[in-house]
């Protein structure tokens, strides 16, 4: 009832302005900085084998970045757009999730997809656009998407997946399906007004959903403190609409994984939607496209380099006598032999044929469409030479 | 058969598509226990439960965002936006997201199961915000279907279809006719294809295409004409995205004329598009200019709805000026 | 920068999910619903001159919308939407600022207007859309506007006036001229995405901007708590924006002046947004087209009458003896035979010429303008009849 | 004169309002002192100060809001959509309010000073999401002026005739051109007549229009025809609202042949507008029907993007088959 409430108001006579410091919400750290555990800190229950694939994942996205990046200043891929630095939040969320919960990522979540078992041959294929992309070339390089995986396809329209992940959340619980959905998001995203939609309608409709905000401390060249927004981050936003709320060190692998794993416990048992942020920096350029000398010091990079996520739990996974400095070297070059293989080969391997070009607007073509392709491939036929990547192949269709 | 007005029709249709599927779901603003303010979903809630009938909080851009999700997620999510005057904060969720959901993903995931229904149209002292009619707005977007009945039996059927069409539809509910049109509908399930124009008078001298409320003002304007011995034929178009440009230009090759008539403004208009397409495919049959009779480049105005409203009157000053060309 | 912020998070090893309960925000209340002071409680700083305008308004705006909801019933308009029981939130704001300050309302605000001095002529013309109003009779009644009186014209669609409030401040603060905005929803309103980006924006621009939120229980038929919103109404949200912020008992003239009176200095002298929520209850069915009987008991509508603003404003006037019981009562048929007389002369005068069709799309008509608008003067001079509000008069306009 | 590219020559306009005028106000995401993903806001910081040219927020529909805000304050308010496929979250704040700002108010209060600057267009492996043409989603709006230069000496005379032009105007730049074309551009301030379409070749034989990026389209197709024999007419629209049917329908007039080319996809595209006016207006002068050469009715495609494009063969080919009708 719409009354109810206000009878339980307290009442005040004089008046009192609250403001962002009525509210400062701490973050939670289990590793430091050096990998060594806060005194006091509970880990959270990770057995070797487990830390070792959150480990090997988190290896595999750091050489899988850094190669595409150096692809795309080679001009072998148009664009690339990367996770340095931020690949405890998503592998270390992800890991905490159960393979049959679907995961909303924006942009910035290649290691929650190779976490689930993306293959660094299906990763080559979407990047380079080629016919054996699931995507069928449609979309930029790292707009990856696999129903297989429970991995909804990334767009690019910033924050559209935030109240899509409560409607999918929603048909979960009403599926009772015993599952759950997480939605990624950075803090710049967090501005949209999908974000403020998904949030409250969350909290209204008691939704299994999981919002994992990235605070990487830009949006392209836009500082969050103080231009993004002027409160404390994010984290407040979730009281607000009445949610439950944490932060968390993004680049603590354990810090992420502990407070996952509890949210999805709330979101799966409670139909509680949970609101986490992962505070972390980017590291690189916002993509291949940007220079961030631009818009911040190099100091202000190194820095953050002291509190590197991957050197984090590696110093961790030592020290605990789980992984040798000289296995992790071994893993590393093998990964970057097996990234560089499928690099070769997907390059290889040709584009999507013309044909594909008006499937999957509608469930079938419209006549219109089919009019529309027929013209384009005549076209095509007089024109071979300036169509060079699907004028040899026109005829080979599978129509 | 029963005699349903055009609410009473889509409440028909809405009732039978949940009784089929557990996961068809109808949400909006204040379409819950309440029934909606024009009382589409009335009896929803105390048949399926406020979990499959329910409230939306007031956040077009989110029940879009929602639908699109749940929608995606394998279920059918019928939304309901409370004026078509409202729709536009929702823009982006159903032009860059459900239009092009499938698309994007390579089939790996759509929205199919996705309807969304708005009431649209002049004629009930509305003025700027409550009189739009928006469709022309989302009939450049590859990949959703577009859908407007005309009296309740059409709405009944292509309501159900488009709620299991396994592509996302717009479907738009002519509100000066709710209570306004009546017919015999039958009660129980039937569906009626998209994408097909339906000819609703034939004739040999004129053709005339219109859509939804406008189809009414068409009719009216054949008649009147009929006086003069013009012969119109009369086509609804019921489907703009896909439409079936194939019936429309058949009739205007027999005919050799065109009036097209909407009640948005003119400019941009989905009645461009018809005469542009069909000037194209009926260039040597026509015997005079494409007409379209069509609101006047201007926000829909309150004291003066009458005169700028595109009513019968209208039509027919255009008909005989094709017809003396 | 992006990074100081996070060096000052307060650390914590355990985790801990924070909810709705982390922030309760009380409601400031001075006069008790019978109209006494609470004790202890400091009254504004308001004489007997201004109460006596307050209270007059109030009265006036009671009767006004009395009247009209008659006349909608009696078929005279088409559409009335009153804002009865809320009259002390919309007044009592109105009351604390300058007469330069820009009032942007959703359209329950006609209080605020009267305060400023719209004749009743003037609501009338507008209410009959008749060729006096300065709206030129072009949106449904109750879309007031006046740029003389500093009120922006009301548009329906909701919550697009937040930004806007927020854009306008903008120009007030580089005008640096003193004033500030004023932007008055709905708890409904508060849902849309342009809320989340106008309160972000201010907070980060650091605009005079008031953002007044009429918590009034409905938007609607839907209720506020737990189907427009999950958590403890809107106020937590601005603290979430880090933002100043109140909630105020909306039915006490005297703590929506007073906070608004500091919020004011707030925006003006420190260039501090404001959010104020104010509580009230929706007395009356949501427009003349809504019945409430729908959604809502006669014992939850009767609880909130003896909540009324105005009677309660006018206990206090009398005990206080600035008011004597016959003084309102002679008030009260003052001014309802005005507000009767002036319907009757509003509703006598003619619509606008034909001619204003065209005019205010562009700052002057295009050609395709005039030529659409000769068009449909030469068919309305076919049929007369069928076009009877404007075929006599069509060769009379000041074209 | 200098040259200029037209990244440049927006970035000049820009400085000469803002030194003009102290309540020229240009804000966007990433356009303060970065000075825009594209730069076209580069350097306005510095000189203006942080208050004059400012990052937002993440937030299109806000940027819009803010931005009528402050044009109704009495400010120049000039936002910049970071690419045009991500305007659609503004699409309420501008088809709804800025558009119907004055009409709604009967003039009591206008947002004329705004004027909304995006990128838009393909041909920049942009893919679905940096690739859309979207202006036909805004022609069918009262209210607004559309622009859209096609090289750097129009982007500057345009960018400063929209900003101080009292009336909203949505300028599109076509960001496929922003380092591709330079020319000689005055340094000094100067304008372009809004509404006036630019006839950029004379031709007797056949008229092509086209707006933006296209404009270089229909020259080279024109250029190819010319080889032929073809003599084509070629005119830059330059405003699509409202737009110059008089220059279009006089040449058609002459030419008796139309192509109008556009890279959005066709259905319900201004090439519709442009088709549907010029048949009636020219029905008698027509010799072929008006063709149109756009964009498939598919979402913007990455990997077949140089197929999907409307490049000058495909304009070219239109040519011909208008003549040869
Ligand atoms: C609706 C929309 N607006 C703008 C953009 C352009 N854009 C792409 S990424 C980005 C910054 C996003 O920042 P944030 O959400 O913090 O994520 P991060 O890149 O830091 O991971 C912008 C502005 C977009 N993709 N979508
Ligand atoms: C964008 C938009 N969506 C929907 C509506 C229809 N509508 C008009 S008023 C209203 C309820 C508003 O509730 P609230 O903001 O709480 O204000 P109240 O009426 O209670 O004062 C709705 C849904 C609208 N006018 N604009
Ligand atoms: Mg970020
Ligand atoms: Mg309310």
């Amino acid at each position: 009832m719409a009354t109810d409430k206000k009878h339980q108001l307290e009442i005040v006579t004089e008046p009192q302005f609250l403001d962002g410091s009525a509210l400062q919400i701490p973050m939670l750290q289990i590793l430091k900085e050096d990998g060594t555990v806060h005194k006091g800190a509970k880990l959270p229950d990770i057995d070797k084998e487990l830390a070792l694939k959150m480990f090997d994942t988190m290896q595999f996205i750091r050489i899988l970045d850094e190669r595409m990046i150096a692809a795309q200043r080679q001009g072998r891929i148009s664009f690339y757009l990367s996770s340095l630095g931020e690949e405890a939040a998503s592998i270390g969320s992800a890991a905490a999730l159960d393979d049959g919960d679907m995961i909303m990522g924006q942009y910035r979540e290649q290691g929650a997809l190779a976490y689930r078992g993306f293959t660094v041959e299906q990763f080559m294929d979407q990047l380079f656009s080629n016919e054996r992309d699931l995507g069928k070339g449609r979309q930029m390089p790292v707009h990856y998407g696999c129903a297989a995986l429970n991995f909804m396809t990334i767009a690019s329209p910033l924050a559209t997946q935030i109240p899509q992940a409560t409607g999918y959340a929603y048909g979960q619980k009403m599926d009772k399906d015993g599952k759950c959905t997480i939605c990624y998001f950075g803090e710049g995203a967090a501005s949209e007004g999908d974000f403020h939609a998904a949030l409250n309608m969350a909290s209204v409709y008691k939704v299994p959903v999981i919002f994992f905000c990235r605070n990487n401390g830009y949006a392209i060249s836009t500082p969050s403190q103080g231009e993004q927004y002027g409160g404390d981050g994010i984290a407040p936003r979730g009281v607000a609409y009445g949610m439950k709320t944490i932060r968390v060190d993004g680049n603590d692998i354990f810090a992420v994984y502990q407070a996952t794993q509890l949210a999805r416990k709330l979101a799966v048992e409670d139909n509680e939607p949970v609101l986490i942020e992962g505070m972390s920096y980017r590291m690189a350029g916002h993509s291949t496209s940007d220079d961030p000398t631009g818009y911040r010091t190099r100091d202000e990079e190194a820095s953050w380099r002291a509190k590197d996520p991957l050197s984090r739990f590696q110093a961790y996974l030592i020290k605990k006598k789980w992984l040798t400095e000289k296995d992790a070297e071994e893993n590393f070059a093998e990964k970057k032999a097996a990234v560089l293989a499928a690099l070769k080969e997907a390059e290889k391997i040709p584009a999507p044929h013309i044909d594909e070009l008006i499937k999957d607007v509608y469930d079938t073509p419209t006549p219109q469409l089919r009019a529309q392709l027929e013209q384009l491939k005549a076209h095509i036929r007089k024109y071979p030479e300036a169509y060079p990547k699907t004028a040899s192949r026109i005829d080979g269709g599978d129509k | 058969m029963a005699k349903m007005n055009l609410l009473q029709a889509i409440n028909s249709a809405l009732d039978i598509a949940m009784a089929k599927s557990d996961k068809v779901y109808s949400f909006g603003e204040d379409t819950g226990a309440f029934g909606g303010v024009f009382r589409a979903t009335s009896g929803l809630t105390e048949k399926y439960g406020r979990h499959r009938n329910f409230n939306t909080p007031l956040v077009e851009q989110g029940i879009l965002g929602f639908a699109n999700g749940l929608a995606s997620q394998g279920s059918y999510a019928i939304a309901e936006i409370q004026f078509g005057d409202y729709i536009f904060p929702a823009f982006d969720q159903i032009v860059n997201e459900s239009a092009k959901f499938r698309y994007r993903s390579g089939n790996e995931f759509n929205v199919g199961g996705l309807t969304i229904r708005t009431p649209y149209g002049g004629g009930i002292a509305g003025g700027h915000y409550h009189s739009q009619s928006p469709e022309a707005y989302f009939a450049h977007t590859p990949g959703l279907k577009i859908v407007i009945p005309r009296n309740p039996y059409m709405a009944k059927g292509l309501l159900l279809s488009s709620i299991f069409d396994p592509n996302p539809v717009l479907f738009m509910e002519p509100k000066r006719l709710y209570r306004a049109s009546t017919g015999e509908v039958p009660e129980e399930e039937y569906t009626l294809e998209l994408g097909k124009a339906d000819i609703v008078r034939e004739g040999k001298d004129l053709t005339i295409v219109a859509w939804g409320a406008q189809v009414e003002m068409a009719e009216k304007a054949a008649e009147k004409a009929a006086e003069d011995g013009i012969d119109c034929e009369v086509i609804d178009l019921v489907s703009l995205l896909p439409w079936d440009i194939d019936t429309v230009a058949e009739s205007v090759m027999k005919t050799g004329r065109l009036v097209v008539t909407q009640e948005a403004p003119l400019t941009n208009g989905f009645a461009s598009e018809v005469a542009a397409s069909i000037q194209d495919k009926c260039f040597l049959y026509l015997e005079s200019p494409i007409a379209r009779v069509c609101g006047l480049d201007t926000p829909y105005p309150l004291c003066h709805e009458k005169e700028y409203f595109v009513d019968h009157l209208k039509v027919y000053e255009a008909i005989k000026a094709s017809m003396t060309y």
